[in-house]
C-alpha cells in the first residue's frame, strides 16, 4: 500500500514568483485585447494573462506541448481557468506577444475574456459515459467552429457562457448557463426484466423516479419493475440506479436547448436557463440543426441587447413573448413547465407583450 | 457475461466481479469472493459484517447505508477499510453477493 | 486494428482546436485512444453510447476517485474493453509548474491511455481511459508524484476555488488558501463514501463567483464585505473623461438604485446602505470602485443540477462570516451539516433537498442557526405555519 | 332573556360605524338578533366560536343558497338555536333602486333577524340568520320580490363584475351586461351543486381589477384591449403645467419603460410594442391617456384561496377575446373547462389545482387551445419534459 | 313550490337615468375630495358619487335609512362597492354636499377614495362561522376606529387594501391584500373517535390534509383517524370535512397578520402577501396587539414609500430585511416557508441588505 | 343529541335530520327519513338511486360524485332533483343514511 490521504500539492509551489509577491493586493485589472489580461498590483507589479482556448479532451503531448511555452516565457507557470481554457502568465509585458505565438503555432486561438463566448463547459459523452443521450466533444468543436469569431473577440453586448450536458444530470452549470445544450432522451426506459431482480435495489429504483412512473411488477413472481408510460419523461434517473433500465435509443435520443441562466450576482441574481429548443436530433458529426439555432440566437441576442446586459436579463426586459417571436422558435406544449413548481411560471397577471 | 467458479459452482459474475445469481450465494462463495477483495481468510469480524449486510438486504431489498452499517455493527468506517481494503461498497457488498451498489453503501 | 473513421475525421476540420487531433496523437502511443477512435465511429454511426453501465473498482483503501467504465463491444474494441477514469486532485485555482505537469503526463502515458480531459467539470484532473490492472500501480505513481485521487460515489468531491487572491483584484477572502485548508481536513471525506449522495464544496473570492458555486456546490462560499465599498473619485472622473457613460452602464444598472450620478461635477454617490454588493459597478470600473475593507464570506447551502427535484441554487445561510485560517467556524459548520444531513438524508437526497423536505426550521435548529431574513427572498406566503 | 354584553357594548363607541349598534337595533326587534349579541359576548369571554359545523338546509329544487347553522349552546340562546343564512343574488354591479331594497327588508323582517350582510365578500346579500322553518317561505316572498338565491356548495358561485360602463371611462367590455347574461346562462350551475368543487366567475373591466377577480375567481375576465393605447398631448401639457410630475410618477414607474418624456416639448412618447396594458399611465392621467380602440378580455383561470395547495393566482389562458353578446366563445369555452373539471377533478380540488395536477399540456388539449407564450412567465427550467 | 332559477334583477333597472344615458361613454373622472367623485361622460354629463363606509353588519333599519337618502337626493337609486362602501350617486352638483351631511347624521364617514384605506373586507367570524379561528366585524371595527383619519383623507403613498378572513380558509381577498389579517390555530385538531366513523368519511378525511398528516387509526377497531402531530400545522381543512375534528382553542387561537399583496396589474404584477406576524392573540373586545402593529406598519410604510408605490411595491424595493429593521417586528423560523413551494422563497443570491 | 323514531326504532339524528348511528338503517328507517325529505312514497327509482348511494358508500366509505351518480344511475340531475327535491345531497344521501355531506355529492 502506498501512501493515502496526501490530498493535492500545495499551490503555493504552483504559482509564479510575480503571483507569490503580491498575492492578495492586485489593484486593479484591464483587458487590453481579447485574451490578454494585464492585472496591476498594489505594488505596481503587473501580470499578463494570455488566455487560450483548449479542446479539454487533449493528450499528454498537448500537456508537454503547453509546458514548453510555459518554460520558455512563463518560467514554468501556468494555469487553467473554470472554463478549462490555458493561461499564461508573466510579469513582462515583452514576452505577451511571443506567448500569443507560441499558442498559435500550437492551433491554440487566444481570447475568450470579457464581453464574447467563452469555451464551453461540457461533459464526457459518447466517449466515456453511459449516460449520455447525446455526444460532447464533437458539438462542442463543430459549435466553436462557428462561434470561433466572439471567442477571440469582444463584441457581444455581455459574457454569453455556453454550456453542455449528456444527459440531464447535468454535469457542469449547464442549469445555469445563457445558452445550454442537453441531451435529452424521449423514450422510455427497456426493461430487462430477466436481469433486474438480481442486479438492482428495487426499492432504491421505485425510489429514483421523480414522476413516481416506478411500481412493482403485478406479477409478483417476476422480480422487477414497470414504468407508467404516461407518467415518464425519460429522465433517466430509473438508469443511473439499475443497470437494467436503458433508455438509449438512437432516434428518441437528441437535444434541448435552454437559454437565459446565470451564475454571476452582477446586477440580476443568479437565474436558471430555461426550455427554448424541445428537442433537435443527434446528427453527428457536425449537429447541424444544434449549430444553426444556437448561432441564430445569438445573433438575435447580440443585435438587440443592450451593453452588459447578459442573455437572460436582455429575456427578463424583452419578455419571452418577444424572445420567442425574434428568434420565430416555435412555441410549444413542452415549453410550458409542469413539474412540481409549474404554477409559478404561468403568467399571473394581464401584463404580456404581442 | 462472464462466469467464475466461486465456492466450487460456476456462477454468473459481472465485470467488477460481482456476482449475478445472487440465489447461488453460500459461505463458500463469499470466501472466495473476499480472496479477489484480499479480504480472506475472513474473520469473525468479516462475517459480522457480512451477515449484516444479507440479513439487511433480504429483509429491505437495499444495501444499508454508510451510517447505519457503522451504527449497527459497531465498526468505524476506518476499520471497515481495514477489513475490506475496497471499502464496503466495492468489497464488503461484493462479498455478501449484494447487487452492485450504485447508490448508498 | 485501424478502423476507418470518416465522420470522426471531419472534425479535424475547423478552427477550434480538434479533440479528434489530440485521440489521434494519443493512439500513436495507445491502442486504447486508438480504439476510442473507433468506438466514436461507431457512436456516430448508432446515435448511441458504447459504454455499459457503471463499474466499481478502485484503489485499495479509498472508495472513490475511480469511474469503472466498460465497452459494450469488447471484441471490436478490446483495448478499451475496460476504460476506467481516475479523478485526481488539482492543485487549488489549477495552478501548475511545468515539473509537476510532466509528471503527471509521463505517469499516464505509463498506465492509461494518454488522454485527459483538462479538466473535469467538477475540477479534476481527468486520466481518461485505464483497465482494472493499472488502477492501483497508476496511484501508487501518482502519489510519488505528489498527487492524489478526487472524489466520486457519495463522497465529497474536490473543493474548488476561483483564482482569487493570486491575481483578482476583487476577492474578499483567501479562496486557495481556504480550499487547500478545506480539502486537507477533509480527505477523509474525500475518499471514503458515507454519506446519502454526494456533496460538493466550491469557493469564490465575491459575488461575480467565477466557479459557478452558486449553480453547482452543496457548500458554497462567497467573498463579500459588510462595509461600504470604496469610491475614488478622481478615478471615477478619469473613466468618465475617457468617454465611458457612467449614467447609462453603471448607475442604471445599479439593481437597487444605490448609486446617484451628478453629470455636473462627475461626482457618484453611493448609498451605502442600499448597496446589495452585486459587483456590477466594481467590474465595470475597477480602476475607480473597489470592495470595502470589512471582507468575509456568505456561506450559502444546497446548489444542486436537477436530479431529482429540480436544479436548485444555493441559498443563504449565514450572510456574513469572517474566514481566516484555520477557517474553524467554516469547518465547524460543514461538520455540523453533514452530520444533520448523514443522519437525515435518503439515499441520493443532496442536502438542499433534504432541507427543503424537512423545512429549513428543523435544519436551523440542527445546525444552530438564527433565522435571518438574509436567508429568504421574501416570506411565506401560505398559512401553514407550524407552531 | 337580555343579557349584559359590557365587552360587546365597549364596540359601539368610536367614529366608525359600529355594527353592534347594528345588532342592537335589529335586536328591538327580532329575539334572535338579541341572542345574537349574547353569543358575541359568550365568544368574547370564551374566544372560540359557539357555532356548530356545517349544517345542510335548503329550499325545494335547489342543492345550495342557504348556509345551515346551529348553535352549541342552544339552552342558553334558544332563538338562535338554528341560525341560517341565505345568499343572495345581487343585481350586477351592486345597483339598487330603493324598491328593491325596501322589499328585501321586508322580506327579511318577516323571516329572519333583520340582520344582513350588504353584501357577502363573494358579493351575495347575505341574510343573516333564520330557521329552518322559515327558509321555503322567505326563499317564496324573496322570488316574489324578483330576487333569486346564490351558489354554496360544490356549485358555481354568484358571478360578480365591476361597476364598469355604468360608471368607469376605463372599461374595454360590459362588465354587467356580461355579469348578467352569464348568471342567467348559468342557473343551473349555480343552484343545483355538481361538480367536485366551489367555481368562481369574475369580470374586471380593465387591469385595475376592482372585483379582484385574479386572486378569486376560477374564471376571471378581464377587459384589455390589444392595439396602443391614446395619448393626448394637449391633455399631456395640461397636467404637466398643473405640476403634475410626469417623468417620476409615470414615466419611472411604467413597468416595461414603454413611455418617453421629453421635458422640453412635454411630450409623452409610447412604444407600443413595449407597453403591457398595466394600466398606471392611464390611472394618473385619466384626462390625457386611454385604452385602445380593439378592445376585448383577457380570459385567465385558476384563482383561488389557499385551501389546500397554497392560494394560486389567475392566469392567463386566451390572452386576447373579443367580448361581444351572446358571449358565445365565452361560455363554450367555460363549459369545456367545467366539463373537463367534472370529470377528471378530486373531491375539493379546484380547477386551478387540478391544472397543477395533471400538466398544462392535457388541460390545453381537453380545451382545445393552442400554447402560446402568454400564458407562461417564462419557460421550464426543469428537463423532465413529456413528448 | 315557487319560482325558481329567476336569477337577479336585471342591473338595467337598477341604474339611475344619467348612467342609462352614459352607459358606456364615460371619459375622465376626478376625485373632488376624500370621498366623492366626479365623472365626466363624453355627452358632458357629469356623474357625482359619494362613497360613504358602512360596518357591512347591518340591520334592515339601516338599509331603509340610507334608502331614504338615496330617495331623497338620488332619485332612489344607489349602489354598493366591492368593499362593501354605499355610492350615492348624482349628476346634480348642488346634492354632494347634501348627501355627505346626511351620511354623516347616519354615522357613516364619506372617504375611502384614492391614496388612503378603504373599508375592510371581511368575513363572519365568531357571528356565524363554525370555522373561525379569530373574530371578524369587532377588530375590523376597532382598527377602522384607529385607521378613521386614513378613511376620510388621501395621504398615503398609494392604496392600502386591509382585508381579514377569519380563518385560513380565507373568504375574501385576503390573500393578496396590502395587509392581511387572518385568523389561525396553533393546536392540532382534538377527535372524537367515537363520532369520527358515523359522520365523516374516513377517506375524504385522510386525503384533506395538505401535509399528509392524517391516517387510519391504527387500532382497526376503531373506525377514526389519528394524527401526526409533527406534520399538522393547523389549516382546518380536515374539520371542515369532518365535524369530528375541531381544532378550535383559546389560547391557540389568535391572530397572524400577511403584508404586501396586491391585486392590481397596475406597475407590478399582482402579488400574494406574505407572512409578517405569525401570532398575536385573540383579545377582545378590541385585539390592542392586533391594532397596534398595523398601526405601526401603516406609519412606517407611509413615511417610507414612494408616491404611488403600493405596500409590496415598496418592500420590494427596500427588501425584506429592511421591511422588518424598519417596522421592528422579530423575524423567526415561521417566517421561512416550509411548504411546497418553500425553494422559491430562499434567497438564492448574496444580493441583500443589512 | 336528538333521537327520533325512525322505521319503529329510536335513532340518534343530528340537526338536519341525518342519522348518526349508521348501523340502525334499514329499509323502514329509509322510507321513514323519505317523507322528511318530501320523497315519500318512495318509487323503484328511488330506491335504485339510495341503493346505489349505500353500496357505493359501504364500498368506499365515500359518497360519490353527482357526475358518477347520474353516469351510474342513469338519471340526470333535473330528476334527481324531482325524485328528491331537496337534491342528491341534503334528499338522498339523508334517506341512503350516509354521513351528511361535507364536499361532493
Ligand atoms: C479565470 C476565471 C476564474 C478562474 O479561477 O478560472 C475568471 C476570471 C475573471 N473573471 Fe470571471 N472568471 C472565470 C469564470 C467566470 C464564471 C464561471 C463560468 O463562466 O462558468 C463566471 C459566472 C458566469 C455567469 O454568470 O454565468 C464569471 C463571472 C464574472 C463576472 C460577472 C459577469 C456578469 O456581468 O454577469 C465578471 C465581471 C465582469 O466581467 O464584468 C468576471 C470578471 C473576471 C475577472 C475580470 C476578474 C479579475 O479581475 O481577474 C477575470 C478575468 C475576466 C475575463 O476573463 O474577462 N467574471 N467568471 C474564469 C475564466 C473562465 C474562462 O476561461 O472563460
Ligand atoms: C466527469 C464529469 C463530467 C466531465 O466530463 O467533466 C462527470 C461525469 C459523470 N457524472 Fe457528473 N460529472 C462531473 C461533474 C458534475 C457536475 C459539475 C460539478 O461538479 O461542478 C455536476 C453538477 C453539479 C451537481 O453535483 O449537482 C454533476 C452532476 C451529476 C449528477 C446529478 C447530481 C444531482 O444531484 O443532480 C449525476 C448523477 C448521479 O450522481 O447519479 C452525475 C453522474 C456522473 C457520472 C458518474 C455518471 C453516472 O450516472 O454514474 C458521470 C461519469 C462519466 C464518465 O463515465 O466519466 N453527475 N456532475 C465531471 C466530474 C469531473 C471532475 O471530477 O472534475
Ligand atoms: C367602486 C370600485 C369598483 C366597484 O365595482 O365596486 C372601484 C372604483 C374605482 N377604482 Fe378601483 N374600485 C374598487 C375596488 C378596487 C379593488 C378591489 C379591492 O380593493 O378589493 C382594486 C384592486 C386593489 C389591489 O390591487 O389590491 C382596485 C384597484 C384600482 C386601481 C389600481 C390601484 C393600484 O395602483 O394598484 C385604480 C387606479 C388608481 O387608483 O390609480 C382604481 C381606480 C378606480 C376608479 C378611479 C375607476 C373609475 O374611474 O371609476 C374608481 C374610483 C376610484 C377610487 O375609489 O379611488 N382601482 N379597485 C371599488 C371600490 C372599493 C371601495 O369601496 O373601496
Ligand atoms: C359568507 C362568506 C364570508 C363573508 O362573510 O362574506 C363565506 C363564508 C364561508 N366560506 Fe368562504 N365565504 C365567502 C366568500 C369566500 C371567498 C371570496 C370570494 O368568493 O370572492 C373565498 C376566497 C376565494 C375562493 O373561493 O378561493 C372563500 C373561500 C372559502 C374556502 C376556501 C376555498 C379554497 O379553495 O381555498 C372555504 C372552505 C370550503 O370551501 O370548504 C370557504 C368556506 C366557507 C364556509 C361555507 C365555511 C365552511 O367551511 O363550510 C363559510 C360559511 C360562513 C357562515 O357561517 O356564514 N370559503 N369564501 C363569503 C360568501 C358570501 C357571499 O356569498 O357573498
Ligand atoms: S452529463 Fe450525463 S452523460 Fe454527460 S458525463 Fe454527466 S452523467 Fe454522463
Ligand atoms: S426515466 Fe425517469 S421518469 Fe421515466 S421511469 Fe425512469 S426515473 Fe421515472
Ligand atoms: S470570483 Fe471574484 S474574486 Fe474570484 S476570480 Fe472571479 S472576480 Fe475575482
Ligand atoms: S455593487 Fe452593485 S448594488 Fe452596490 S452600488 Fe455597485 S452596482 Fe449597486
Ligand atoms: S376594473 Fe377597471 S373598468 Fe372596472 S371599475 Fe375598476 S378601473 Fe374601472
Ligand atoms: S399602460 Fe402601463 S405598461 Fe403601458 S405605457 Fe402605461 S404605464 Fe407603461
Ligand atoms: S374565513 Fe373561515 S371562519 Fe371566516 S367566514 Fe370564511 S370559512 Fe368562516
Ligand atoms: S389541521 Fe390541517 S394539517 Fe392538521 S391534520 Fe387537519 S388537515 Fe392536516
Amino acid at each position: 500500500m502506498g501512501k493515502a490521504d496526501i490530498g493535492p500539492p500545495n499551490f503555493r509551489e504552483m504559482i509564479p514568483e510575480v503571483v507569490k509577491k503580491n498575492y492578495g493586493d492586485w489593484k486593479y485589472h484591464e483587458i487590453l485585447k481579447p485574451g490578454v489580461l494585464r492585472h496591476v498590483a498594489e505594488s505596481g507589479d503587473e501580470l499578463y494573462t494570455v488566455r487560450a482556448g483548449s479542446p479539454r479532451l487533449v493528450s499528454v503531448d498537448f500537456i508537454r506541448d503547453i509546458c514548453d511555452v510555459a518554460d520558455k516565457y512563463c518560467d514554468g507557470h501556468l494555469r487553467f481557468t473554470s472554463r478549462y481554457n490555458i493561461e499564461f502568465l508573466t510579469p513582462d509585458k515583452e514576452k505577451v506577444e511571443p506567448i500569443i505565438e507560441a499558442a498559435k503555432k500550437l492551433g491554440l486561438p487566444v481570447g475568450g475574456t470579457g464581453d464574447g463566448i467563452s469555451n464551453i463547459v461540457h461533459t464526457q459523452g459518447w466517449v466515456h459515459c453511459h449516460s449520455a443521450a447525446t455526444d460532447s466533444s464533437p458539438i462542442v468543436k463543430a459549435l466553436m467552429d462557428e462561434l470561433y469569431d466572439y471567442f477571440i473577440s469582444m463584441k457581444l453586448p455581455a459574457k454569453l457562457r455556453v454550456s453542455l450536458a449528456c444527459c440531464i444530470n447535468m454535469c457542469g452549470a449547464v442549469h445555469c448557463s445563457d445558452l445550454a445544450i442537453v441531451g435529452v432522451h424521449t423514450k422510455i426506459p427497456k426493461i430487462d426484466h430477466e436481469k433486474l431482480g438480481a442486479i438492482c435495489e428495487i426499492p432504491t429504483t421505485i425510489a429514483s423516479c421523480p414522476t413516481g412512473a416506478i411500481r412493482r411488477h403485478p406479477d409478483k413472481e417476476i422480480k422487477s419493475v414497470v414504468v407508467r408510460e404516461d407518467l415518464c419523461m425519460y429522465c433517466g434517473n430509473c438508469f443511473t440506479v439499475c443497470p437494467a433500465m436503458p433508455l438509449a435509443d438512437s432516434e428518441g435520443d437528441g437535444i434541448a436547448i435552454y437559454a437565459g441562466g446565470k451564475v454571476s450576482n452582477a446586477r440580476k441574481p443568479p437565474m436558471f436557463s430555461r426550455l427554448i429548443v424541445p428537442f433537435l436530433p443527434n446528427n453527428p458529426p457536425r449537429w447541424p440543426e444544434v449549430v444553426e439555432i444556437i448561432k441564430k440566437i445569438v445573433n438575435v441576442y447580440a443585435k438587440n441587447a443592450r451593453r452588459y446586459e447578459r442573455m437572460g436579463e436582455w429575456i427578463e426586459r424583452v419578455g419571452w413573448e418577444t424572445f420567442f417571436r425574434l428568434t420565430e422558435i416555435p412555441f410549444t406544449e413542452q415549453h410550458i413547465d409542469d413539474f412540481t413548481y409549474a404554477r409559478e411560471t404561468w403568467r399571473t397577471t394581464t401584463q404580456f407583450k404581442w | 457475461m462472464a462466469k467464475a467458479m466461486l465456492g466450487g459452482i460456476e456462477i454468473e459474475i459481472d465485470e467488477d466481479g460481482f456476482i449475478q445469481e445472487p440465489d447461488k450465494w453460500n459461505k463458500e462463495v463469499a470466501e472466495d469472493l473476499a480472496k479477489t477483495e484480499n479480504a480472506y481468510p475472513m474473520s469473525e469480524d468479516h462475517w459480522k459484517l457480512v451477515n449484516y449486510l444479507r440479513v439487511y438486504f433480504l429483509k429491505y431489498e437495499i444495501a444499508p447505508a454508510i451510517r447505519m452499517l457503522c451504527k449497527q455493527t459497531g465498526y468505524d468506517l476506518k476499520t471497515i477499510y481495514k477489513m475490506f481494503p475496497g471499502g464496503p461498497a466495492k468489497g464488503a457488498c461484493k462479498v455478501a453477493g449484494l447487487p452492485k451498489p450504485t447508490g448508498c453503501v | 486494428m485501424k478502423e476507418e473513421t470518416p465522420l470522426v475525421d471531419e472534425l479535424e476540420k475547423g478552427p477550434w482546436p480538434s479533440y479528434v487531433k489530440e485521440i489521434k496523437r494519443a493512439a500513436k502511443k495507445s491502442k486504447a485512444a486508438e480504439d476510442l477512435l473507433g468506438v466514436q465511429e461507431l457512436s456516430f454511426n448508432d446515435k448511441v453510447t458504447h459504454w455499459k453501465h457503471g463499474g466499481i473498482v478502485g484503489v485499495t483503501g479509498y472508495g472513490g476517485g475511480v469511474i469503472g467504465r466498460y465497452s459494450d463491444v469488447p471484441d471490436k474494441f478490446p483495448n478499451v474493453e475496460s476504460f476506467h477514469t481516475l479523478r485526481v486532485n488539482h492543485p487549488a485555482g489549477w495552478f501548475y509548474n511545468t515539473k509537476a505537469l510532466r509528471k503527471i503526463c509521463d505517469v499516464w502515458e505509463k498506465h492509461g491511455s494518454g488522454l485527459t480531459n483538462m479538466h473535469g467539470s467538477t475540477g479534476d484532473i481527468i486520466l481518461l481511459g485505464t483497465t482494472t490492472a493499472h488502477l492501483q500501480p497508476c496511484f501508487n505513481d501518482l502519489t510519488e508524484a505528489g498527487f492524489d485521487l478526487g472524489g466520486s460515489g457519495s463522497a465529497l468531491r474536490t473543493p474548488t476555488a476561483c483564482v482569487g487572491p493570486a491575481r483578482c483584484e476583487w476577492t474578499n477572502i483567501n479562496t486557495l488558501d481556504m480550499v487547500q485548508d478545506l480539502t486537507m481536513e477533509f480527505q477523509d471525506e474525500i475518499h471514503r463514501p458515507r454519506w446519502p449522495y454526494k456533496s460538493k464544496i466550491k469557493i469564490s473570492g465575491c459575488p461575480n463567483d467565477c466557479v459557478a458555486a452558486i449553480a453547482r456546490a452543496d457548500l458554497t462560499i462567497i467573498g463579500t464585505w459588510r462595509d461600504s465599498l470604496k469610491i475614488d473619485q478622481n478615478g471615477v472622473k478619469e473613466y468618465a473623461k475617457n468617454g465611458f457613460d457612467i449614467k447609462t452602464l453603471v448607475v442604471d444598472k445599479c439593481p437597487t438604485n444605490a448609486l446617484e450620478w451628478d453629470e455636473k461635477s462627475k461626482n457618484l454617490k453611493l448609498k451605502p446602505e442600499d448597496c446589495v454588493r452585486c459587483m456590477h459597478c466594481i467590474n465595470k470600473m475597477t480602476k475607480a470602485i473597489r470592495p470595502g475593507d470589512d471582507k468575509g464570506a456568505t456561506i450559502m447551502i444546497g446548489g444542486k443540477a436537477p436530479i431529482v427535484k429540480g436544479a436548485m441554487l444555493s441559498f443563504v445561510l449565514v450572510p456574513f462570516m469572517k474566514a481566516e485560517p484555520p477557517y474553524t467556524e467554516i469547518k465547524e459548520l460543514i461538520r455540523k451539516i453533514w452530520d444533520w444531513w448523514d443522519e437525515n438524508g435518503r439515499v441520493r437526497e443532496r442536502v438542499g433537498e433534504l432541507i427543503e423536505r424537512v423545512g429549513m426550521r428543523n435544519f436551523l435548529k440542527a445546525v444552530d442557526l438564527k433565522p435571518v431574513p438574509q436567508m429568504i427572498k421574501a416570506p411565506r406566503t401560505n398559512p401553514y405555519v407550524f407552531f
